[in-house]
């Protein structure tokens, strides 16, 4: 049981997805949404959740030992909360939309208006705002739109709260002709629809915290970089046997390809020359032979090593699809 | 502007004295960034996924005048228990109920990868191998061209080279110089053929280097020793060929120091 | 003496790199390496536009590679300008680019007194994903009703001008990832415009076969790639911004210096083992002595 | 787990695939009549109950024997397993099936419609020509002496194959039709469809493309077609005659993917042979990988110098294959490091992977007697972001400074800050990655390094387990197969090197 559930559950998955993937049939596209967006996102969740769980305890429990470096826990424990709170501070100041409210009379025939319907508001002077009706209450006759304005445009559309008069259409065909509309700024947020966390242009304080400290940090990383390859070349380009003297060769011969200044020289060396004897010395020859090293037997070795690798991958796929492989059940 | 300019610089320089030695600045800074990330990945991934993917249409579909509760248990009650089982490594004894949400995710990923690996790395790349060798065949000029006029006689030479070295290392003296002569004529053949058959003899030397169960010796043992030296020559020429971008990363922080950081506050204070 | 030169510290080798580039990066000294095929192509292509034109560019990286890419797009984009070439700027796939792209296409677009929203303006990004490559293909309108700034489409006129790609002259992407290829296989090869790319240095050889197959116009091929097309520019009368040729100065004397360092760890290698056998040698010699001596 | 005897399960759970698999292959090749392009006008005939493939010959070839026939017109996957209910591509003009005549009557009746539609143009036009006396008002010239455009002919319109309905229950239906003899005036061609009520107008193309794909047809809905030339003028098109009653349809199986069906089933085949032998106790023998044989020893060697050991285990979710071969070689890395009283260092960078990691090294505790000394902060999640990461790294490997440390699963560029920051520690490492580029930089880097392929065949090496070993064993055998296949290819590019080559058609998908 302990063992033989997770495994039938595995490979049955594992058989779905193969299945689903030669039958281009709409069923096939239903059953992957319903794996992939429920339960495949719900359990990433949960890791993720779990995940943070256990690195908070890790550092609260380095706080409580109080042993070498449990300042840094302190720093780490605070600086957790820096991004949940610029997230709510995003949310409140800037996640709005704007509502209108209106009530419609017994005459106009609700069949044609539902939920979630794309719709057009049109104020006196002819200015159109599109949206999307939210709610659509029949007994009390009411129905109100979320215009789809974020929160810089609010401000840019000239919209006021208040009540005034629109025309509602629905895809250029009047629907409820001019109404008074109440128009009211809401706050997403408590509305339920939480903004995600964004790096995108809006979120003016996360998008501060991230490109002040996470970019540049990124970028540090990987400048570093640029020290541990020399460091590695040094230590270890070494002629100890045949395939390492191949190996330092081409390493080499790229490098010193790469260098700028070598292809000019080259080149103010050996000016084009068309006479077949020296047509090892034509203009961009180390460039042609770097890129040809590249290219054709660098070309071929990456595709020998992928395509093994793919075979490795699915002999080690069906070594799990058969419950052979059982090291992930811990 | 300024001040996140000095942040930067800041963080910048203590992550680079990492270099020198561990450091309670680089320490101070890596604790930071960890977190921060931490809280972005609480809220990017666990609240608002559970927000998109549980509680909101659990709400849409209980705001709905008639609720459809059948849909509302398979697609979101369900799920959502199972995959809180992953918390069960925190309960002695229940800690194998974790496998099951974790079987259904690796099950995902094996079938997912299984078959798109075979259609994308097997039979594409197999394809695009043999296209353009098949032409070659077809038409017949097996050597590169553009040969140059003292090198005519290159490659027939080396085969020349390696068929009569081989007959003698087989017949007469084995000697590893011989050996290693035949290598070497073999490799120079292997370059004078044009580019297409060169990638499919490097592709399949490559593969044969990773066979299993056969003992490496005879000739799988000389197929594989050129497949290696492909190998080695692929590597060589990826590290040799990043060095550039990489420095460049570099140069672009110092520049980033001096110009905006250095220069920037000292216009800031009325400098010129 | 050799074997000193086989163990001194790393640390040194992280200095003098250090020490190389801050001096190369203060005193910036230009250094214009000849242009290669893929360059050379590019900038044939952007120079046979006409004033008017639209191109499209695309920037699917993070901005850890902004020192490469950074050099590239000013290169490309102070050519569009000059040329009165109107720019769409989008990072589709990758969301931490926003920033980053906005930033460096004002930046020159202030230098050419462009105004935003009509001779260019930078979209962003949309969480649209693979199905972007397709929707270009009908009306960008449908995964981008705002720009990045949060403008409306419909207030755009730049966007509502070059909206899909039969309207462009050329599309670009800027790419530290992948995504050259999903471009040449989503997007080139079923709609057929013209396509180039901007890598770093890794990706160069991923590109010859599309370049080869004409299914990329040309490529900016790592920094070196964008100095080339700043020599191009130079050669062709239009003014640049040259920082890519400045840092060449840098790059070629650290490759030499590595390279150095490289040849002498390995003659000192070579060195150390000669001695070494020597030494085993003597001492075999000596021990047969003695056992002559015993007899 | 060790105490679990696999073998029934095992056995069960892979007949199953094997079997599931064998009749997707099986439902595929039956649905698989789908008419092919041909020059010559055709129509389409549905296959009547007990109607057999020389049936239809005798109706449309008059002659038994000639029911190959269909094979240029089709293509059959299996002439046997002809199904009532198949819809067959048969050549206009010969003697018609009932079906047809049933089709012809409905386009009858849409074609006299449509005449009608014609007289109202025409009288439009007359009244044009009228007004055209009357110079008060001046009729645009170009549309009234614009030359009558020829229809185009031999519209077809076929459903989609190897497609199935998209979100909105909506499929494609390609239509392609050929330019009439004088295509002269025409600038382009509508493309109008009649579903239910009247013929509406889809989309106008240039007078250049031929074919038409329209992704709109709904699912079950029959549908027929017209193509109009459209002058420059714009008005007064010339319909073509409808194209025959045709509806979009999900198909069960794709039939451009049955080579990678096989080819899959093959693999489990030769997989699960091996696995029988290996279970009936033949031994294998798989040659040495160094690399991992010295995976003990380097363990080994944190042993004697009284420092931990340190396992990473690369940046990618644990349903990608190398992260799930990294989980089995961390089993035994931790199994030498239990029987060698060795701490391991784990700091994690992805979720789940800290649950895996954290139960094997408990379980291996475990089975090995001693579940007190599991430390359960060994194996500590630390953040999902690379440059964070890679510096808790650099700032573990100060502070535990391990004599020993894995890399193994997915890298991208901090292999070689791992590899060089484990080099200034002073330590020995071992690394497996899956991608080639970084593979570079471990080889640069590191003591030892796995190359692509070895690093999933380190499970079953280390593990020593018959079973696992067998799969190996299987995919060399695959490996040989596809050699054999590129030998195939070369050869008959050799010895008919003008044919087209099947191999490569093979290969396609």
């Amino acid at each position: 049981m302990q063992v033989a559930l997770p495994v039938i559950l595995c490979s049955l998955t594992c058989l779905l997805l193969v299945v689903t993937h030669f039958i281009p049939h709409e069923f096939s596209k239903v059953v992957l949404a319903e794996v992939k967006d429920n339960w495949y996102k719900l359990i990433k969740v949960a890791g993720f959740g779990f995940a943070i769980f256990s690195v908070l305890r890790t550092h609260i429990r380095r706080l409580q030992a109080q042993g070498t470096d449990w300042q840094y826990s302190v720093v780490a424990l605070v600086c957790f909360l820096v991004f949940p709170m610029t997230y709510l501070i995003d949310n409140i100041l800037e996640n709005r939309a704007l509502f209108v409210t209106t009530t419609y009379s017994s005459s106009l025939d609700t069949g044609m208006l539902s939920n979630k319907d794309k719709v057009k508001i049109e104020n006196t002077d002819g200015k159109t705002y599109s949206g999307q009706i939210v709610k659509l209450d029949s007994k009390k006759r009411q129905i109100s739109v979320k215009l789809s304005l974020t929160g810089s445009q609010i401000k840019s559309s000239g919209l006021k709260s208040g009540t005034q008069s629109f025309r509602l259409l629905k895809n250029d065909v009047v629907v409820l002709e001019k109404e008074p509309m109440k128009v009211e700024n809401k706050n997403l947020f408590f509305q339920g629809a939480g903004r995600s966390i964004s790096i995108k242009g809006d979120g003016k304080s996360t998008e501060w915290v991230y490109n002040t400290i996470v970019s540049p940090l990124d970028t540090t990383m990987f400048a570093l970089v640029a020290f541990y390859i020399c460091s590695a070349a040094y230590r270890s380009f070494r002629v100890r046997n045949f395939e390492a003297g191949v190996l330092l060769f081409t390493g080499l011969v790229v490098i010193l390809v790469n260098a700028p200044l070598t292809n000019l020289v080259w080149n103010g060396i050996f000016t084009a020359k068309k006479t077949a004897s020296q047509q090892f010395f034509v203009q961009d020859a180390l460039i042609n032979l770097k890129d040809w090293l590249l290219a054709v037997p660098g070309g071929s070795a990456g595709r020998g090593i992928l395509i093994g690798g793919a075979l490795g991958l699915i002999t080690q796929s069906l070594r799990v699809m058969f419950g052979i492989e059982r090291s992930w059940l811990g | 502007m300024l001040v996140s300019s000095w942040v930067i610089a800041f963080f910048s320089l203590c992550i680079f004295s990492f270099l020198y030695k561990n450091n309670p600045f680089y320490k101070f800074a890596i604790h930071v960034i960890l977190g921060l990330m931490v809280g972005y990945m609480f809220v990017q991934q666990v609240v608002i996924g559970l927000s998109t993917s549980f509680f909101s249409p659990i709400l849409l579909e209980l705001g709905e005048s008639s609720p459809d509760w059948w849909n509302l248990v398979i697609q979101r009650i369900i799920p959502f228990v199972i995959a809180s089982l992953i918390f069960t490594l925190l309960i002695p004894g229940r800690q194998w109920m974790k496998n099951i949400p974790l079987g259904l995710v690796l099950g995902y990923g094996m079938g997912l990868m299984m078959v798109t690996s075979l259609e994308s790395n097997v039979f594409v790349q197999l394809r695009k191998t043999l296209q353009p060798a098949t032409s070659v065949f077809a038409s017949g000029s097996f050597f590169r061209d553009r040969w140059p006029q003292w090198a005519q006689f290159v490659p027939m030479l080396s085969l020349s080279v390696v068929v009569a070295l081989t007959l003698l290392y087989q017949f007469r003296m084995r000697l590893p110089q011989i050996k290693t002569v035949i290598y070497a004529a073999l490799l120079i053949f292997i370059i004078s053929l044009t580019d297409s058959l060169v990638i499919l003899i490097g592709v399949m030397t490559v593969l044969s280097y990773f066979f299993f169960s056969f003992e490496r010796d005879g000739l799988v043992e000389e197929v594989s020793r050129v497949g290696l030296t492909f190998m080695m020559v692929y590597f060589g020429a990826v590290f040799g060929s990043t060095l550039m971008t990489r420095m460049q990363i570099f140069i672009g922080q110092v520049d980033f120091l001096t110009a905006k950081w250095i220069m920037g506050t000292i216009r800031a204070f009325g400098g010129t | 003496m050799w074997g000193k030169l086989l163990s001194f510290n790393t640390k040194y080798i992280y200095l003098t790199v250090a020490v190389i580039v801050t001096l190369a990066v203060i005193f910036k000294v230009p250094l214009t390496p000849n242009p290669s095929g893929p360059t050379n192509s590019l900038f044939d292509h952007v120079e046979s536009l006409q004033e008017g034109d639209g191109i499209w560019f695309f920037l699917d990286t993070r901005p850890a590679t902004e020192a490469i890419h950074k050099p590239q797009m000013q290169a490309f984009l102070h050519h569009c300008f000059s040329k009165d070439i109107k720019v769409i700027g989008f990072n589709p796939l990758v969301a931490e680019a926003s920033g980053m792209g906005r930033s460096i296409i004002e930046e020159i677009a202030i230098k050419y007194d462009k105004k935003e929203y009509v001779d260019w303006v930078y979209m962003g990004f949309t969480p649209a994903g693979i199905s972007v490559f397709s929707a270009m293909n009908r009306d960008i309108n449908e995964v981008y009703t705002t720009d990045v700034t949060g403008k409306p489409f419909a207030e755009i006129p730049v966007a509502q001008e070059f909206r899909k790609y039969s309207d462009i002259g050329l599309a670009i992407t800027f790419a530290g990832l992948k995504t050259p290829g999903y471009w040449v296989q989503y997007a080139q090869t079923r709609y057929n415009f013209p396509l180039a790319s901007g890598v770093t240095g890794p990706m160069i050889p991923d590109q010859f076969p599309f370049l080869n197959a004409d299914q990329m116009v040309g490529m900016m091929g790592d920094i070196l790639g964008a100095a080339e097309y700043e020599g191009l520019l130079r050669k062709n009368g239009y003014q640049d911004q040259g920082f890519a040729s400045s840092s060449m100065f840098a790059q070629t004397v650290v490759h030499y210096v590595l390279i150095i360092v490289i040849v002498l760890a390995n003659v000192a290698t070579y060195m150390v083992n000669r001695q070494g056998q020597r030494d085993r040698k003597a001492r075999a010699a000596a021990r047969a002595r003695l056992d002559g001596g015993m007899e | 787990m060790k105490f679990y005897n696999p073998k029934r399960l095992v056995l069960f759970t892979a007949h199953t695939v094997l079997s599931v698999l064998i009749a997707l292959l099986a439902v595929g090749q039956t649905a698989s009549v789908t008419p092919k392009p041909v020059k010559e006008p055709t129509q389409m005939s549905t296959v009547q109950q007990g109607q057999t493939l020389a049936d239809l010959a005798e109706l449309y070839f008059g002659d038994r024997r000639s029911y190959k026939k269909f094979l240029a017109y089709n293509n059959i996957a299996d002439i046997n397993t002809l199904k009532p209910g198949d819809r067959l591509q048969v050549p206009i003009g010969k003697e018609e099936s009932r079906s047809d005549r049933v089709g012809k009557e409905t386009e009858q009746q849409v074609k006299s419609a449509f005449q009608e539609k014609e007289e109202v143009s025409q009288q439009v036009k007359s009244a044009f020509q009228e007004q055209k006396s009357i110079p008060a008002q001046p009729a645009p010239e170009e549309q009234i002496d614009s030359p009558e455009l020829s229809p185009p002919v031999e519209v077809k319109a076929i459903d989609v194959p190897n497609d199935g309905l998209n979100k909105a229950g909506k499929g494609s239906i390609k239509v392609s039709w050929s330019q009439p003899d004088d295509t002269e005036g025409i600038i382009g061609y509508e493309i109008w469809r009649q579903g239910e009520g009247d013929f509406k107008k889809l989309k106008k193309v240039s007078a250049k493309t031929q074919v038409f794909t329209d992704k709109t047809a709904l699912g079950g809905q029959s549908y027929v077609y017209q193509i109009a030339s459209v002058g420059a003028d714009g008005i007064s098109p010339a319909r073509s005659e409808s194209s025959k009653l045709v509806s979009a349809k999900g198909n069960w199986f794709d039939l451009d993917k049955r080579y990678v069906l096989i080819t899959l089933i093959i693999f489990s085949i030769i997989t699960l042979y091996y696995m029988d032998l290996g279970m009936s106790g033949k031994d294998m023998f798989i040659r040495r990988l160094p690399a991992l044989d010295r995976i003990e020893e380097v363990v080994g060697r944190a042993a004697e110098m009284g420092r931990p050991a340190m396992f990473v285990a690369g940046n990618d979710t644990p349903d990608s294959g190398s992260t799930m071969a990294a989980f089995a070689v961390f089993e035994s890395v931790a199994n030498y490091s239990v029987v060698t009283q060795t701490e391991v260092v784990v700091p994690v960078q992805v979720p789940l992977v800290d649950v895996v990691l954290r139960s094997s090294l408990r379980n291996i505790f475990t089975l090995a007697g001693r579940p007190d000394l599991f430390n359960e902060d060994e194996v500590s999640y630390e953040v999902d972001n690379q440059p964070a990461y890679i510096g808790i790294i650099g700032d573990s490997m100060e502070r535990h400074s391990p004599a020993s440390i894995f890399y193994f699963g997915d890298f991208t560029y901090e292999s070689m800050v791992y590899a060089e920051m484990g080099n200034n520690i002073g330590a020995v490492q071992v690394a497996g990655c899956e991608n080639p580029k970084q593979t570079a930089f471990f080889i640069v880097g590191c003591d030892y390094c796995l190359i692509g392929e070895e690093l999933f065949a380190a499970g079953a090496y280390l593990k020593r387990d018959v079973i696992q070993m067998a799969t190996l064993l299987a995919q060399d055998r695959i490996k040989i197969l596809a050699f054999l296949v590129m030998l195939l290819g070369i050869g008959i590019a050799i010895f008919q090197p003008d044919s087209s080559n099947f191999v490569l058609d093979l290969l396609k998908f």
